[in-house]
């Protein structure tokens, strides 16, 4: 019984037991075996503020099959864990749901940090991690499924249209201090050097740190013309503000990131952002039909009506179909069914057309490049006319005619010469 | 060189906004109130909702959270810190208690998310706040730009740190909590209500975050756990300064404010605070007791 | 007197009992789940060998266990499979490649300027030794300035809370040495004389198991020793011991070294029982938390912390799992902290104390004598302190 | 009579004052001497100086043949020198036996205190020492539970456990009852001839009980030297410290 209960709420996403009646009722007529996921997001401490979002859209996803008939006729009923933002409660919560609760497949975190910490009990029990958030690349996992952005498919666009269109030539790279901004700027380097544009300065700031004066200062005197932000999360705000604080526009020096997202500048004003850009595969602005209503069940379902969706919630919702349909491919739910299943598998995701790529478990997406506009909504400037091939070694070399990454996992020797 | 000092000044304000309530709870109290970040995170939240609901402007919310924050460190006092003066370390574990408490009750909207009723303003995410215009962008004074914003932090800690000092030494109340502070018994003996003015002054150490908690929401991003890093910060002030000096937490706030400003200009950010820890575990090995200090309780 | 040391004796061997049987009921992810938190519980023996025995509450507990978890995650990662992949005839992390300079050298000692810090790593012994060593040097080290200087109480707590947030931003800052913010992740097993530890092994429960034995037993045996008296003589009144011809600075230093000595084991242990090894180890909010697991069970009681840990993150983790708390838990444990401060100060071990002082009397009244097997609930000895 | 305590022109100053000047003084092996004086002559000052915790600027100390002058605490307590301080002070949280327990490691290195529980050599002493204080149907009693007096002589005890060749008692009876301070002088007069015992006292009833030779200080310096009868009679300490009432009527 207590299990009932339990999956009830979870499905509910914050215990709206409305939402889960279509689900309950399914359950009772099919009398199916349930079959069980994991959802692993932080939904306390720091890094709550983004994962809760990535968590609800998780469960709305799950709750949106279930309505619809589950999987094989077979519902889903979610266990939800708290990565409490801690790797240390992350892995231990990875073991509960693969060892203890014998799930096989896991959705969930957002930082780098979190994927790492829980990466071991994954590979070695055998069991599927569905990860949406884009990261740094330099991973080929046989038992992840990563549906976010590696750096070639955020920045291969990005750096020679900021250089060619906006005739910028001299960038400042700042981000904070941690492997993703690091990484990005490592591509970043190689394509201004390829575009011919250089960069003055490449600063960090400690994760979560919010004191940006003495780094706009920098950027004030550095005499460059725009400026590449990895910055992540919360400092965000705390930047784009002492950017205008500091007298800086966007019109002349615009801030050209890689991360700044919906719900910061949603956080910050857009005022402070307006003229600025993301590059991004998905932003809440692209005007389909089709993302227009995933909005709006969003935020009904989250009960907020001014909730914002982003890139990582995105990958958070449609990445549930991703492996909805690669069971069904299957026509079973192993770890090996899910993940020969998903190789190549197709989904309408609310941004576009998402392929999972059949050799490295990445997915292809539509880079894009939108400007911040009043509203808070990103106008895009800039799209790939189809979606590209994800690429996790590009900084060492790696190109779509010369995969590192395949299905047989890692070739080493490609790797060694670079 | 103007832009740097100008920059390690606004530093140093913003450490002793914070430490300043800190300066007060622990140098006169002698409760390490480690919750001190969440009033300032209450202060905050203060100025998103009373935008949201009561249509106030962002200097309106300045009496509003103080009164707040005031009201909320009230309570605590007479909840939990009442029962733990003179065991110093207890304080700080039950503080931390109060916080972990503090940063849930917004996170879960005060519980009623549990019923999926959301609050705007509240819960999760990060939350905007609203700043008027004229206080955005630059100010030229003498040929150099000055961030107004910035600015205004300093002339309101340094407001703040006066009307403090106007207290603690100039007033009737202030002469009894310096009492207090030096012999809580004898103090009492001497006809002073300790239970009524200890009250007191914890709620005006916890308005003063709250206003701080303000000032930070226009610059800084406003989240749940926002409060929990400047508590140490704010504490290594105190400490720096010399407990229960206020002239020594003001030096001890401009001395690290301009260290980090300095360093972070020369090298950069990340070093500079490794700098900060460092000089202020060196200040307390040279100088145990902090740059100014007194024997208090 | 002789009643109180039978229970307390009573109460040791029980623990003991129950986490040596405790796999024989439990699945494998309950026994590794333990087996980190039996870890926890080394960790609360060190906070409450430094704190409630010696007076001194180290806030930077974590910079210990971290020194020892990377140490041997160093070797570990060294030793895993990833790392003999990448292209070198010697393993080399595969995290040091990839954030090295383009076209740098692809041998251990050349990669980057602190590379060659990682060749003795190759073995695992080194690991091992420096796990323990690092702590010892890093304690002795602060703690000979520190305790000369007669610092104490809360200045040495403001001291070591910022150095292990000293030495973590480093660790951080230090990405091509250290892999940053991500940590050692991707280790291989740890090996003792080519048997592996499994971290879902039961062997690797017991290796955790018999190491809190003997922390436990041993750090209990240290302060009834004459240097465990004068320690906490020093506590009490550390002017009185040094007119009593006591050198204070070297008892306060040898007891914050064993301290450190023990979490640096913890954080060694907790590698092998997590796989992999982070700078969140050295947040304050560990270190803090560390220090709430002493306060709970009893500070002043060796056996009452290490409970008082592993009792509350199962409390944690149960109610952190259950549909109703899985947002709201956190609020739960604030609130049982601020209630055990207030009402509970000598923490679980201190009630458990009093309960068996009123035992003790009810048996002095009727006349009767004791036998160790009848009193179950009093499972944690009292302590030597107030 | 062999010189237990030497002390040679010691002084040391506080921001510019001079809290003891130039002075001198022996002390033989088994004396018991008591040091007179109003508030701020120096008395206390001089113990800190003897003891170590005070550092001197002039002058030096000897026991017996050992120069200790500015030695730390702990090596002068070590070189067998016991302080007691005028607010007893004692480890609150121990036993009146855990507290003696402590007192008797005489080995200061926490090598040779590796080892559990007391020789049997040393808990003998232990008990003769409880007896001597009187303290024996306390023994198992918390520290923080004895009455003011019998704090004072547990932290007696702990020092006589240790056997020192200086005993140093700052205000043996401050703040005790006629009794208990008759009591304390009993003890004292037990340790005499075994020990060599300073005195620092107010109480002049105590002092007569106890006292063969006085020194009695004044600002900072030593003003007279001698049998009670003697300062009794002397002019200087009559004119500068007693005024015209004489020692007789200032104990009342």
């Amino acid at each position: 019984m207590s299990l009932n209960r339990r999956s009830l709420l979870k499905a509910s996403g914050i215990g709206a037991s409305t939402l889960a009646m279509p689900y309950f009722f399914h359950r009772s007529a099919a009398a199916a075996e349930p079959l069980r996921v994991g959802v692993l997001f932080s939904l306390t401490g720091g890094l709550s503020i983004i994962e809760k979002s990535l968590s609800d859209a998780t469960m709305m996803a799950i709750t949106e099959i279930n309505a619809s008939g589950g999987v094989m006729g077979r519902p889903i009923e979610a266990v939800l864990e708290d990565g409490a933002s801690d790797p240390k409660t992350y892995n231990e919560k990875a073991s509960k749901l693969v060892i203890g609760d014998k799930i096989v497949t896991v959705f969930g975190s957002y930082t780098s940090a979190s994927r790492k910490a829980v990466l071991p009990v994954f590979e070695k029990h055998d069991a599927m991690y569905f990860y949406p958030t884009y990261y740094e690349g330099f991973e080929c996992s046989r038992n992840v499924v990563y549906t976010g952005a590696v750096p070639n498919q955020q920045l291969s666009n990005f750096i020679p249209w900021i250089v060619k269109t906006l005739g910028k030539k001299k960038f400042f790279i700042v981000g904070s201090n941690y492997i993703y901004p690091r990484e990005m700027a490592k591509v970043c380097k190689i394509l201004m050097k390829q575009n011919g544009a250089t960069y003055v300065a490449d600063e960090y700031l400690e994760l979560g740190d919010s004191e940006w004066g003495s780094m706009v200062n920098k950027i004030k005197n550095s005499g460059c013309d725009a400026v590449l932000s990895n910055v992540v999360g919360d400092s965000v705000v705390a930047f784009y503000r002492e950017y205008k604080n500091q007298g800086l526009t966007h019109e002349t020096l615009p801030i050209c990131a890689t991360v700044t997202s919906e719900i910061e500048i949603a956080a910050m004003g857009p005022e402070y952002a307006v003229g600025s850009y993301t590059s991004f595969p998905y932003f809440m602005a692209i005007d389909t039909p089709r993302n227009k209503a995933f909005v709006q069940r969003y935020r009904s379902f989250v009960k907020d009506p001014k909730a914002v969706t982003h890139h990582a919630l995105e990958s958070s919702y449609f990445q549930v179909f991703l492996w909805k349909q690669a069971v069904e491919k299957a026509g079973k739910a192993t770890a090996d069914a899910v993940r020969e299943g998903v190789r190549g598998q197709e989904f309408d995701s609310p941004g576009g057309h998402v392929t999972v790529d059949p050799n490295n478990l990445h997915t292809y997406l539509t880079p894009r490049i939108a400007q911040w506009q009043a509203d808070g909504q990103g106008k895009i400037v800039n799209a790939y006319p189809h979606p590209i091939e994800p690429l996790p070694y590009v900084a060492y070399g790696e190109t779509d005619s010369n995969l590192f990454c395949t299905r047989n996992g890692l070739d080493v020797a490609k790797l060694r010469k670079s | 060189m103007f832009d740097v000092i100008f920059i390690g000044l606004s530093l140093g304000s913003i450490l002793l906004l914070v430490a300043l309530g800190l300066a007060i709870t622990y140098g006169a109290m002698g409760v390490i109130n480690m919750a001190h970040g969440e009033m300032v995170m209450v202060g905050a939240y203060t100025t998103v909702m009373g935008g949201l609901w009561l249509h106030i402007g962002f200097l309106a919310s300045l009496p509003l959270a103080f009164v707040i924050t005031g009201l909320l460190g009230w309570a605590i006092e007479r909840i939990v810190v009442r029962r733990l003066y003179g065991r110093l370390l207890d304080t700080l574990l039950a503080t931390w208690g109060v916080a972990i408490l503090l940063q849930q009750a917004v996170r879960l909207e005060f519980g009623l998310s549990f019923f999926g009723i959301h609050i705007r303003g509240l819960g999760p995410g990060l939350q905007n706040v609203k700043v008027p215009a004229w206080m955005t962008g630059v100010v030229s004074i003498g040929g150099d730009q000055v961030n107004i914003y910035r600015l205004f932090i300093i002339l309101v800690t340094a407001a703040l740190t006066f009307v403090t000092w106007l207290l603690m030494f100039r007033s009737d109340i202030g002469i009894q909590v310096r009492a207090i502070t030096r012999n809580p018994r004898m103090a009492a003996a001497c006809g002073i209500d300790v239970q009524r003015i200890n009250a007191l002054t914890f709620a005006y150490g916890s308005g003063l975050a709250g206003v701080a908690g303000v000032m930070m929401s226009g610059f800084k991003t406003v989240f749940p756990d926002m409060g929990s890093a400047m508590v140490v910060d704010g504490f290594m002030v105190v400490v720096v300064g010399g407990v229960g000096s206020l002239l020594g937490s003001v030096l001890s706030a401009g001395l690290l404010g301009q260290v980090n400003g300095g360093v972070a200009a020369v090298t950069n950010d990340i070093l500079a605070r490794a700098v900060v820890f460092g000089l202020v575990i060196l200040i307390i090995i040279i100088k145990p007791t902090g740059l100014f200090s007194f024997k208090g309780r | 007197m002789i009643t109180q040391r039978r229970l307390d004796r009573a109460a040791y061997i029980l623990f003991i009992a129950l986490i040596l049987l405790a796999p024989l009921v439990l699945g494998d992810f309950w026994v590794n789940r333990i087996a980190k938190f039996l870890v926890f519980g080394i960790v609360a023996v060190a906070v409450s060998l430094c704190w409630g025995y010696g007076g001194i509450l180290n806030l930077g507990q974590g910079l210990f266990f971290g020194a020892g978890a990377y140490m041997l995650a160093m070797s570990l990662k060294l030793a895993s499979a990833t790392s003999m992949q990448q292209g070198s005839d010697h393993p080399v992390p595969d995290f040091m490649l990839w954030n090295a300079d383009p076209g740098a050298p692809t041998e251990l000692c050349c990669i980057n300027r602190g590379s060659f810090l990682w060749l003795p790593f190759q073995w695992q012994w080194f690991g091992v030794v420096m796990g323990i060593l690092l702590p010892v040097l890093l304690a002795g080290g602060l703690g000979l300035v520190v305790f000369r200087k007669r610092i104490a109480g809360v200045f040495v707590s403001v001291i070591t809370l910022a150095l292990v947030l000293l030495v973590r931003l480093v660790v951080i800052d230090a990405q091509p040495l250290t892999n940053g913010f991500n940590g050692l992740t991707d280790l291989g097993t740890f090996h003792v004389a080519g048997f592996g530890f499994d971290p879902y092994a039961r062997a690797t429960y017991y290796l955790v198991a018999g190491f809190l034995i003997l922390t436990l037993v041993g750090s209990r045996l240290l302060v009834e020793t004459r240097a465990g008296l004068i320690l906490q003589a020093i506590r009490d009144d550390q002017n009185r011991a040094r007119y009593l011809g006591f050198d204070v600075p070297i008892y306060q230093l040898f007891f914050f070294t064993v301290s450190a000595a023990i979490s640096g084991l913890a954080g060694m242990l907790y590698v092998i029982v997590a796989e992999f090894a982070s700078p969140t180890f050295m947040d304050l909010s560990f270190s803090i938390t560390m220090v709430v697991w002493a306060a709970l069970g009893g500070r002043a009681s060796l056996l009452g912390a290490c409970i008082g840990a592993i009792l509350i993150n199962v409390i944690a983790a149960s109610i952190s799992e259950t549909a109703t708390f899985v947002e709201a838990w956190k609020a739960i444990i604030g609130v049982v902290f601020v209630l055990v401060v207030l009402y509970l100060p000598r923490g679980l071990a201190g009630f458990a104390q009093d309960f068996g002082e009123r035992l003790e009397r009810r048996f002095a009244d009727s006349g009767k004598t004791t036998t160790p097997g009848v009193i179950p609930q009093a499972q944690v000895p009292r302590g030597q302190a107030p | 009579m062999t010189v237990a305590l030497t002390i040679d022109g010691i002084g040391v100053s506080f921001a510019g004052v001079k809290a003891v000047d130039n002075v001198s003084m022996l002390v033989h092996e088994g004396e018991l001497r008591v040091l007179l004086g109003a508030n701020g002559a120096g008395k206390t000052t001089l113990m800190d100086l003897i003891s170590g915790k005070t550092r001197s600027t002039d002058g030096r100390v000897f026991l017996f043949e050992t120069e200790i002058t500015n030695w730390s605490p702990n090596r002068i307590a070590r070189a067998g020198i016991g302080r007691k301080f005028q607010i007893p002070s004692v480890f609150r949280d121990f036993s009146v036996r855990g507290n003696l327990n402590v007192a008797s490691c005489t080995d200061p290195r926490i090598r040779s205190n590796l080892g559990i529980g007391i020789p049997r050599t040393r808990r003998q002493r232990i008990e003769e020492v409880l007896e001597l204080t009187g303290l024996a149907e306390f023994a198992e009693t918390p520290a923080a539970n004895l009455s003011h007096g019998q704090t004072q002589w547990l932290e007696l005890g702990m020092l006589i456990v240790q056997n020192p060749k200086l005993l140093l008692l700052d205000e043996p009876t401050a703040g005790m009852t006629q009794n208990e301070t008759h009591k304390t002088a009993e003890i004292i007069k037990g340790l005499r001839g075994q020990h060599t015992i300073l005195v620092v006292e107010h109480d002049m009833a105590f002092v007569r009980e106890i006292a063969e030779q006085i020194t009695v200080m004044h600002l900072g310096r030593v003003l007279a030297e001698g049998s009670m009868t003697a300062i009794e009679r002397n002019e200087a300490v009559r004119h500068a410290y007693l005024g015209s009432y004489g020692i007789s009527a200032e104990a009342v």
